[in-house]
């Protein structure tokens, strides 16, 4: 499932009604991405979060049936945040249920790679040198690119 | 009329996401469109032919010399930054 | 933290605690691990854990140190369940807060590899065609050995 | 008395996981132990003397030849599983 929203959510929560809807799976792998309060030295005081609505749902609906394809797992639960929010708030939880443990690790760690690199959101920084679009480290094209060379 | 789109930086430059307008005279491809709007704000049309930029023409990704019309929805894509 | 308990836990609440107290982190990855009802064709109606009180713990104590040496992570939550367990149950959680995805993803891949073949616990099935103490499987040893070769 | 610990399948064929007992005449090592134990009950000894298990003294890991007491604590440990 893919939820973009401008509200926030509560990943314990989400996490709990994941776990109960996933009764057979034996392994769950969340990923929870938080704004973070320091972009190097300057103080993040806050970030905005755009998307194309209905673009970037289906192109995540796509990468969602890529894993499927990809790996032995149950299911996938991808929350995303859009608009304004603050440091230390929720940006996106990612839960993947399988029967063993490698899958679920592994199509989690692939889902954050797209939605760090792939996915059409864009990101402002506001913070107390500047406003700033950020884009991907070099690292985490470098993370996305593991994928590739594993096919 | 056309329905362009700008996300992240470009939607700063373009001074808003959404602009519906009818193309200019001769614009019959993205190529063209990007040509006609660096004729307008130079700042906005350099931005919008770099290379990190890409098209979404009727939401499917596009080059630049694809085919477009008044009845067309044309986005531009800076760098993605999710997660 | 280590936390080895007879008693259930609840994963959403626990994620949500450790969240609070890593006010900082970027990236939160949590592995949970649960008892299935399935064990090849036979239905698994329970299943027992124990542990050596004080070993156990004090080893697992020593992995946590070399995940902080290892990796940059900020904070390492361990719940391990003992005693008797319905299938559904949570075996194991494992939280792991950081900086950046990378090192949390390691650290928790890494912390579930020791947990399923050097942690000192031990596990009995009971089924409908018999009880049966569990070792690990080849792909778990082998899943184990991957941090060997990185080094 | 030494306090000897069997845990997981070995608990089982013990018929419990703690058994406090002062050691056998002339058992100085783990080694001896196993052979003193399997001379009462020869599953458990051969089970004990298995290549998989392993042995903590005094919450330390030893190994075969180690020297104990009854004084000590002796835990044998089959394969785990965790998780």
């Amino acid at each position: 499932m893919i939820r973009i929203s401008d509200r926030a959510f509560d990943p314990g929560a989400e996490l709990t009604a994941f776990e109960q809807n996933a009764a057979n799976a034996g392994a769950i792998v969340s990923f929870l991405g938080r704004v973070r309060g320091k972009a190097g030295e300057a103080d993040v005081s806050s970030l905005y979060l755009e998307h194309y609505a209905g673009v970037t749902e289906a192109m995540i609906a796509e990468c969602e049936r890529d894993v499927f394809a990809r790996w032995n797992v149950d299911d996938v639960l991808i929350i995303h945040r859009i608009g304004n929010l603050n440091p230390g708030e929720p940006i996106v939880f990612v839960c993947v249920s399988a029967a063993h443990r490698r899958e679920a690790f592994e199509a989690a760690d692939f889902l954050m790679d797209y939605l760090k690199t792939k996915a059409t959101f864009w990101k402002k920084e506001v913070r107390d040198d500047g406003e700033e679009w950020i884009e991907p480290r070099d690292e985490d094209y470098k993370d996305a690119a593991r994928w590739r060379e594993d096919e | 009329m056309a329905r362009l789109l700008f996300f992240g930086k470009l939607g700063d430059l373009a001074g808003g996401r959404l602009h519906e307008r009818v193309l200019p005279d001769g614009v019959a491809t993205v190529d063209q469109l990007i040509a006609a709007i660096t004729a307008e704000d130079e700042a906005l049309g350099e931005a919008l032919a770099a290379p990190s930029v890409r098209f979404i023409v009727n939401e499917k990704m596009a080059d630049a010399g694809v085919a477009i019309s008044d009845s067309d929805e044309i986005a531009f894509l800076p760098p993605v930054s999710g997660g």
